[in-house]
């Protein structure tokens, strides 16, 4: 893998960028893999690559249906905050959060990681409670967030209107290292990561079943022959039920639409992520100079990438008028994603009915942030069989009535 | 923005009118079911890919619950009918038919 | 230079002069300009800087696809970033300022990164900046950050001085594009009686043809579309709106139609935007096409510009892009240009036209003195903030031996691509024309609605048809397949003739000269404003981003304000070739909504300030507000959470009501507390299954407190029920529940038991509901006569119906506060004045309004829990020490299997006790007790946590109530609540019973 | 008793329609089996009407009975004689599983008037108000923006709306933008 650093952009520079080479290889299936992950988004590379680097596991097929990073990996709004209530959440999330600190240089590719600072506003006395009560949990699981003051809201978000008619903003739960990150980056980096270790990734490539022998995982067939493996990871969201049905099992989930839009790209004016969620909706300013907009979920369940546009305008009149000086900005581009919901909308990182066979899904409209972490966990989970990030999330916890249930403390899962 | 219309009043409602209540025609376990009965009564849904039985509630308007046969691929509306039925009635059934033959679910077509 | 011509221009106004500024110099203009033909009027050739190398410039178009003359429009409260000059109509008093340099225009700092340019390849940022970490955070992030964005921002206390509203409509046939083709779209689809609505974004009937010219039916094209506008304005079935653009197409004919009001006209009543809601049976695109760029070095040197801009701004507008012009086309339509040029007198040097044979086009302007070069490229066209002259050479070569001509402005016309935005928006497909080298829509394949047949029919040029013979004919088709479509008989018409000149096959060119070399193709652009060159998108194959979407991303191809009108299919090209491989299989990107950006003060609507949600009012609200309430806002509503008096603080208007109401007498607005009847002879079965504990059993007269869990088995809800009569009760629901309990009944009612016969109805507003508490509320209540409230007459636990004072009431003695206690529910129309004669009679009594918080306070005093604080939708009644509500003798209510599951019946949940630190201090609210060590993620072990906690006033310190594994088994424990303020506090567990516990006070 | 009060006590503002609040009404909502012979004739007793099929409005003044869905009726009656009016249809319905409560004042009643008043209505329901869809006679319950809310018509330029009496100022406000001044769509 030839190394990027602006030495070498300069030194390309002057043979016209002739000399780079591909981030990835592109091949035809192996016979056999130790491990087959399904999924090339981000968690699912994720997953391959902390297999390979920190279990030794490097004869690994990582098989997606349409293109690297091409499903919700790259349609979310590129939040990244741990500040989670519950502990199994706040573990994955900081997990997830703290490889982001140093994933550029680990991956040797710029994933942009901005650590701009989180802000949840609380607009109502439950939801001071709420994020009070997140904060105090937070400080216990090692979570830096801190509780702040209109005050200091203002004077981080200049644009905010702390004082609107109907809901004041009364102070904010303060996530100084949380931010963004470039989304395709963390895919592209990740897969150019596995590329190098000699992993591949086969594009274009569907699975159409799932096979196995005495209870356990033997290989899959596909769209490019059959494949054999000893562990068989699926990591397909909204697309999961379809897979697990191959896999002779079925999982508790509903795919649903979750939507976001961009403004036309202005100067900087909002340093932070600011989420409001007792109006529903989120906003951040991209690098390109984007407000990047999202809010809540579509109500029934869909597959088509198309959302309803009621939901775009609840989001934009509650950010109207939180940041009203955004009123005379553009929308530029609206889109949809497919995401799983759980019963608890927490994700599932699980063993499953079928032997060698793992699942990770279930991440609604919160995976992107997790990406890091929830690779590091699967990877040890498929490894060892055992992962301390995982193991609140299995796929029993609903029969036992054991729930992750984040929207206690006025939180969403965004 | 999808338009259903209500079988109660008759109305073609637009999505804001209306609420989404997930999957119909399920089966309620009390007590005295098995653990497993119970999960999958609470938790574990069709979510096809394709013709999907709803239930939606006319909330903003007559406020009746109702019924619905959906394609969640291409949002296609077979019909709409009453909720208080176990199972699609019969010309739903032969909507659906006409439009994904072969198309079955739990013993229907 | 560009300027005003002498003659010409349709479209505006010469005895009307406009006076307008950019960048604070004064100009002139004439009503009827596009701030695009205004600017090129007065020789501004250059209007803005491009996003990443900060070059130049120019108006390249001359409608919705200009990707460089992008503005910031008016002033203050009425400041637009990235207004496109090309769409914006001149108005005097105009101001405009151009973007995305420092300090100014002419002189941009930033600039320096074209020079730096070949050190800056698309993806350059993924390869830089990682070492050494602390100066991405410090250095290389900030300043990437700072460099961020186009337009300036809004001043960042602005309030949009203008309002927007939205506007539902329903049509059978919506047709979208005012040209020729929606036009005659519309006047075939109006003809079968279908309910007709035309959309043209422009101010203009007719679109381009107007420019173009031919002979419809025999007659000059103008007047055909004059008339063809006048008939459809007097068709009644017919809905005509101008300056509304389709902005998206959605499911189930579902489309947005964005109408500027007043843009044109700024200040005037009324709102700036209307979004129109529109949902049509059936939709017609006649969105026109959109001309290619041609990609050569240079091609986005400010005077460059596409051919059919170049002859719009003649025809329209009257003004001249440039005095020496050069054409390069690939097709016979630039031809036009170089005709509509020399009509005005413009020099048009030269038409170099890739292919080996011109058309016959070519022969009409060589007869008009223009010479013609067949088979010839540009090779580069130089100069910085203008054209200077152009270099030509072979189109089948590398582009050497060139010919050097001066001139300052070039056309240039790659061929036309059909808009097909809209027919994409939902899900319609596209098919490769290899022919005319452009995606064109799939018939076959048109987007789906409700009924699950196409609701989309594409028309004219958006439909591929390019010649106005053609536009004609498929546009009369496509209206009547369109009322077709809707359930309408079309009438048997035939569409009039439409003749143009005859023109030759285009050829496909994706790169002048076709092996350009690496410095050319550098230089070459596609995204002109993102700043992406033909390099860029090889570099990125090369690298293997492959998918369309990977290059789409990597090179930010397509992504800037114009969505890649310009970009795409050149862009995509130049991949498919890099590939080896063919256009179609490349595919494009999604095209999503909308079709040019829309403002979000229209997507807003009316909803904003006073409106921009609901706030519910009892009838005493004006009341509190006037006598110093401090609103909580609760769900839509607002309740006071204290009164507080002129000097106090919050906390000290709290302490005092609390004290009082304990002391003497408070009263508080109830009424939002969710009331609902419910009767039928089987009203109490139907409560039993609802309720944890048994309602059936109730007497009438008689109250019993009651919980709600979900069928999941958390708790969803609580409150008093009084049995009215034999078959119907009365639910008081929480603040926040009486919608909510409504429809849960509503839910279970319809669609499980629907055979069982109860009736629900929501009375919770039609009561005003005031509780009277303290000691002396019987004494106020008695003082104001009417029903016996004594202890004998109205126990505790019972209501009963009667007077007060005038006022009819049914009144309840229920407490949740542990006084004696009384809920008085009036007509919500008389609720202010039996408030008021409440508080007028309380005066010697002591009264005091009393809010929220000291409801809270109360009421955590006495133990009880309260919805939402000690519940979070995770708590089941076991864990609040409810067993006695949880009725052992039914067989089945909602929750009751779920209690049953492992999790919940697991000893070590957290269980309810009461808690005080052992200084008297309040514990912080939402903090967690700790126990020993830290869990396999290394987070502290976790032990309990508060759910409410409180400064009491009437015991002089802090109580809380909380869950605490194990806490009922360790009363008389002292364990640790680490704060957020450093602080750890020792924590005493106790009975959650603070105060009166022998329930004397209310027991009088 | 002292003496009742509407919601907002007759407001009223002028721009392209006229929005009034109009005072106090008598509702009275009837849930039972309405094809029962008994519900029709205490129906008939109170307002004078038969029982409104699906989706109609039979309405004079402040007299009247709505169909609100397909066990539903919203009975109106003068405000005044309410209590009579509902003892009487109490009695006549004891025989049945019906019921019939007084909500007259948990809801707001507007009037919207003048040339423009199904523009004002358009602007804020999703609904069809073209004359061709919407006629005296009939009634829509919907949604005005972001609450609940009912309409008719009294006649070819006048609506009533009714909603809760909660948000009966954010509808008053809403109807106020929404007939602002030079806002006219000029479609119907």
């Amino acid at each position: 893998m030839k190394h990027y650093s602006a030495f070498a952009v300069a030194r390309e520079a002057l043979r016209y960028h002739t000399g780079w080479e591909r981030a990835w290889r592109s091949p035809e299936p192996k016979k056999r893999y130790d491990v087959i992950i399904v999924g090339a988004g981000g968690h699912g590379l994720a997953t391959a690559y902390y297999l390979g680097k920190n279990y030794g596991i490097q004869n690994v097929a990582v098989i997606e249906k349409g293109w690297l990073g091409g499903g919700n990996t790259g349609r979310n709004t590129t939040i990244i905050r741990s500040n989670y209530l519950q502990d199994p959440s706040a573990a994955l999330y900081e997990k997830a959060r703290s490889l982001y600190e140093d994933l550029s240089q680990e991956l040797n590719y710029n994933v942009m990681f901005s650590p701009r600072g989180v802000m949840m506003l609380a607009q109502t006395q439950h939801e001071i409670r709420g994020y009070q009560r997140t904060a105090h949990a937070n400080a216990l699981q090692g979570v830096k967030t801190e509780w702040i003051g209109p005050e200091r809201v203002k004077e981080l978000v200049p644009i905010i209107n702390i004082d609107g008619p109907r809901y004041p903003v009364l102070g904010a739960l303060w996530q100084e290292r949380g931010g963004t990150a470039r989304h395709d980056a963390v895919a592209w980096g990740y897969a150019r990561a596995c590329s190098a270790m000699g992993m591949d990734i086969i594009q274009q490539c569907e699975v159409t079943d799932v096979r196995s022998e005495n209870g356990r995982v033997v290989g899959v067939d596909t769209t490019k022959g059959a494949i054999d493996c000893d562990k068989l990871g699926i990591v397909v969201a909204g697309h999961s039920g379809q897979l697990a049905e191959m896999a002779g099992f079925r999982l508790p989930l509903e795919a649903i639409a979750l939507q976001a839009l961009v403004s036309e790209p202005i100067k900087p004016c909002m340093d932070v992520v600011v989420m409001a969620n007792t109006v529903h909706g989120y906003m951040s300013q991209s690098d390109k100079g984007e407000m990047v907009i999202g809010g809540g979920t579509d109500g029934f369940n869909n597959y088509t990438q198309r959302g309803s546009f009621h939901h775009i305008e609840e989001t934009v009149r509650a950010l109207v008028e939180t940041f009203p000086m955004i009123s005379r900005l553009k929308m530029l581009r609206q889109w949809g994603g497919i995401v799983d919901m759980t019963g608890d909308r927490s994700p599932i990182l699980s063993k499953t009915p079928l032997g060698g066979c793992f699942i990770n899904c279930g991440w609604g409209t919160g995976g992107f942030k997790a990406i890091p972490g929830s690779g590091w966990g699967m990877a040890q989970l498929m490894a060892t069989g055992h992962s301390p990030l995982t193991e609140a999330f299995t796929l029993d916890r609903f029969k036992e009535g054991r729930f992750i249930d984040e929207s206690v403390a006025a939180g969403v899962a965004h | 923005m999808l338009v259903l219309t209500c079988p109660y009043c008759g109305v073609e409602a637009e999505e804001t009118e209306l609420s989404a209540g997930g999957e119909a025609h399920l089966k309620r376990y009390g007590p005295g079911s098995s653990d497993d009965e119970f999960h999958d009564y609470l938790f574990m849904r069709e979510n096809p890919k394709g013709v999907h039985f709803e239930r939606w509630r006319h909330s903003n308007g007559c406020g009746k619950w109702f019924h619905a046969a959906r394609c969640t691929q291409t949002l296609e509306v077979f019909g709409t009918y009453s909720a208080q039925t176990t199972e699609p009635p019969k010309e739903v059934k032969n909507a659906i038919s006409a439009k994904r033959p072969g198309w079955s679910w739990r013993g229907h077509s | 230079m560009s300027s005003r011509l002498a003659k010409q221009g349709r479209l505006i106004d010469r005895s009307k002069p406009v006076t307008f500024s950019f960048n604070g110099n004064s100009m002139q203009g004439y009503e009827g300009d596009t701030l695009a033909s205004a600017l090129l009027a007065n020789d501004q050739m250059m209007v803005g800087r491009s996003f990443k190398y900060h070059r130049p410039r120019g108006v390249v178009a001359s409608g919705a696809e200009e990707p460089n003359a992008l503005v910031g429009l008016g002033q203050g409260n009425r400041f637009e970033p990235n207004q496109r000059a090309t769409t914006t109509e001149l108005f005097n008093g105009l101001t405009a300022i151009s973007q995305n340099h420092w300090p100014s225009l002419e002189f941009d700092i930033g600039s320096v990164n074209t020079a730096l340019a070949r050190f800056l390849p698309a993806g350059f940022y993924y390869k830089m900046f990682i070492h050494p970490k602390p100066f991405w955070k410090h250095i290389y992030e900030p300043f990437i950050r700072q460099s961020a964005g186009l337009g300036k921002a809004p001043d960042k206390d602005s309030r949009d001085a203008d309002t927007y509203e939205h506007f539902y409509s329903f049509a059978d046939v919506l047709v979208i594009g005012g040209g020729i083709a929606g036009l005659q779209s519309a006047k075939a689809a109006a003809l079968s009686g279908a309910k007709v609505m035309l959309i043209e974004q422009t101010a203009h009937w007719g679109g381009r043809t107007l420019v173009d010219g031919g002979t419809v039916g025999g007659k000059p094209v103008d007047k055909f579309v004059e008339q063809l506008v006048s008939e459809l304005e007097t068709m009644d079935n017919v809905t005509m709106r101008t300056r509304c653009m389709g902005a998206g197409v959605y499911d189930h004919g579902y489309v947005l139609g964005y109408e500027r009001l007043s843009d044109h006209r700024p200040g005037t009543q009324g709102p700036r935007h209307r979004l129109w809601r529109i949902r049509a049976k059936q939709v017609v695109t006649a969105t026109g096409a959109i001309e290619r760029p041609l990609s050569f070095a240079g091609n986005d040197v400010p005077g460059v510009m596409l051919a059919s801009a170049m002859r719009d701004y003649v025809v329209n507008w009257g003004v001249t892009p440039g005095q020496r012009v050069v054409i390069a086309t690939n097709n016979d339509d630039a031809y036009r240009t170089a005709i509509a040029l020399k009509q005005v007198g413009v020099n048009v040097i030269r038409v170099v036209d890739t292919r080996a044979t011109a058309g016959p086009m070519a022969e009409e302007v060589r007869q008009l003195g223009v010479r013609v070069d067949p088979g010839k490229a540009i090779a580069k066209v130089k100069g910085g903030k203008r054209v200077k002259n152009v270099q030509l050479c072979n189109q089948d070569g590398i582009g050497g031996a060139r010919e050097e001509i001066e001139c300052d402005a070039v056309a240039m016309s790659g061929g036309w691509s059909p808009v097909v935005h809209l027919w994409s928006h939902c899900g319609g497909k596209l098919i490769w024309d290899d022919a005319n080298a452009y995606f064109r829509p799939d018939p076959k394949r048109p987007p789906l609605g409700a009924n699950g047949d196409g609701f989309v029919v594409a028309a004219g040029s958006s439909n591929g048809h390019l010649s106005l013979g053609e536009v004609i004919a498929d546009a009369h088709a496509a209206g009547k397949a369109a009322a077709k479509a809707a359930g309408f008989k079309p009438k048997n018409t035939r569409a009039p003739s439409g003749e143009a000149a005859e023109e030759a096959p285009m050829e496909a060119i994706w790169l002048m000269p076709a092996n350009a070399e690496v410095q050319l193709r550098m230089k070459s652009w596609l995204d002109f404003q993102n700043d992406v060159k033909v390099s860029d998108v090889q570099l990125a194959a090369r690298e293997g981003y492959e998918s369309v979407e990977h290059t789409k991303r990597y090179t930010t191809l397509g992504m800037a304000t114009d969505q890649g009108k310009l970009s795409n299919i050149n862009g995509l090209a130049i991949l498919a070739d890099s590939l080896d491989s063919d256009i179609p299989k490349v595919g494009t990107t999604t095209f999503r909504p909308p079709y040019t950006p829309i403002s979000l003060g229209a997507i807003g609507g009316e909803a904003r300030g006073e409106v921009f949600q609901p706030i519910r009012r009892t009838p005493m609200h004006d009341w509190h507000d006037a006598n110093g309430a401090d609103w909580e806002p609760v769900g839509q509503w607002r309740r006071p959470y204290a009164y507080v008096r002129p000097g106090e603080s919050v906390h000290d208007a709290v302490n005092r009501e609390v004290k009082n109401t304990r002391d003497n007498l408070g009263i508080l607005d109830a009424s939002t507390l969710g009331k609902l009847i419910v009767k039928g002879p089987d009203a109490g079965k139907f409560l039993d299954m609802l309720y944890t504990n048994m309602m059936s059993t109730l007497k009438v007269g008689k109250c019993r407190y009651g919980l709600m869990c979900s069928e999941n088995g958390f708790l969803i809800d609580d409150g008093v029920v009084a049995r009215i009569d034999e078959d119907t009760w009365l639910c008081h629901t929480t603040t926040g529940g009486a919608e909510r309990i409504h429809a849960h009944m509503e839910e279970w009612l319809q669609t499980e038991w629907w055979d069982w016969k109860v009736y629900v109805a929501n009375v919770t507003e039609q009561y005003a509901q005031v509780a009277v508490v303290g000691p002396n509320a019987r004494k106020v209540l008695e003082k104001l006569g009417g029903m016996d409230v004594s202890k004998d007459a109205l126990p505790f636990m019972e209501w009963r119906d009667g007077k007060i004072g005038d006022f009819d009431c049914r009144a309840y003695r229920i407490s949740f506060s542990g006084e004696l206690s009384y809920e008085i529910a009036v007509p919500a129309s008389q609720g202010q004045a039996f408030w008021d004669a409440l508080f007028a009679a309380g005066q010697k009594f002591g009264v005091m309004p009393y809010g929220t918080e000291c409801l809270h306070i109360l009421r955590a005093e006495k133990g009880f829990i309260m919805i939402g604080d000690e519940t979070d939708g995770t708590v089941i009644p076991q864990d609040l020490g409810l067993h006695w509500a949880l009725s052992k003798k039914k067989e089945d209510y909602l929750g009751k299997r779920a209690h049953s599951r492992s999790h919940m019946t697991d000893p070590d949940r957290w269980k309810l006790v009461g808690l005080e630190t052992v200084d008297g201090s309040v514990i912080p609210d939402g903090a967690y007790a700790v126990g020993e060590g830290v869990n396999a993620n290394g987070q502290r072990n976790m032990i309990g946590r508060v759910t409410s906690t409180y400064f009491s006033a009437n015991l002089g310190k802090g109580i809380a109530m909380g869950l605490v594994k194990n806490g009922p088994d360790r009363m008389g424990e002292i364990i640790e609540f680490p704060g957020t303020d450093d602080k750890i506090y020792k924590v005493k567990i106790v009975d959650p019973v603070f105060f009166d516990k022998d329930g004397e006070k209310q027991n009088v | 008793m002292s003496e009742p009060i509407s919601a907002l006590n007759h407001a009223s503002y002028d721009g392209i329609a006229k929005v009034e609040e109009s005072g106090l009404q008598g509702m009275i909502t009837v849930r039972g089996n309405l094809s029962d012979k008994v519900l029709a004739k205490a129906v008939k007793d109170a307002t004078g009407q038969k029982v409104p099929g699906q989706r109609e409005a039979f309405v004079e003044g402040d007299t009247g009975v709505c169909w609100m869905s397909p066990d539903e009726l919203l009975v109106l009656v003068p405000y005044a004689e309410l209590n009579a009016k509902l003892a009487a249809m109490t009695d006549a319905l004891s025989g049945v599983h019906a019921l019939a409560v007084n909500v007259s004042d948990a809801r707001a009643v507007f009037r919207v008037s003048g040339n423009s008043a199904r523009e004002v209505l358009a602007k804020l329901a999703p609904v069809d108000l073209s004359p061709e869809a919407f006629q005296p006679g009939q009634i829509r319950r919907s949604r005005l923006a972001q609450v609940a809310a009912a309409f008719w018509m009294d006649d070819t330029d006048t609506f009533r709306v009714v909603c809760f009496r909660s948000a009966a100022e954010y509808v008053f406000e809403l109807l106020k933008v929404a007939a602002q001044p030079g806002s006219e769509v000029g479609v119907y």
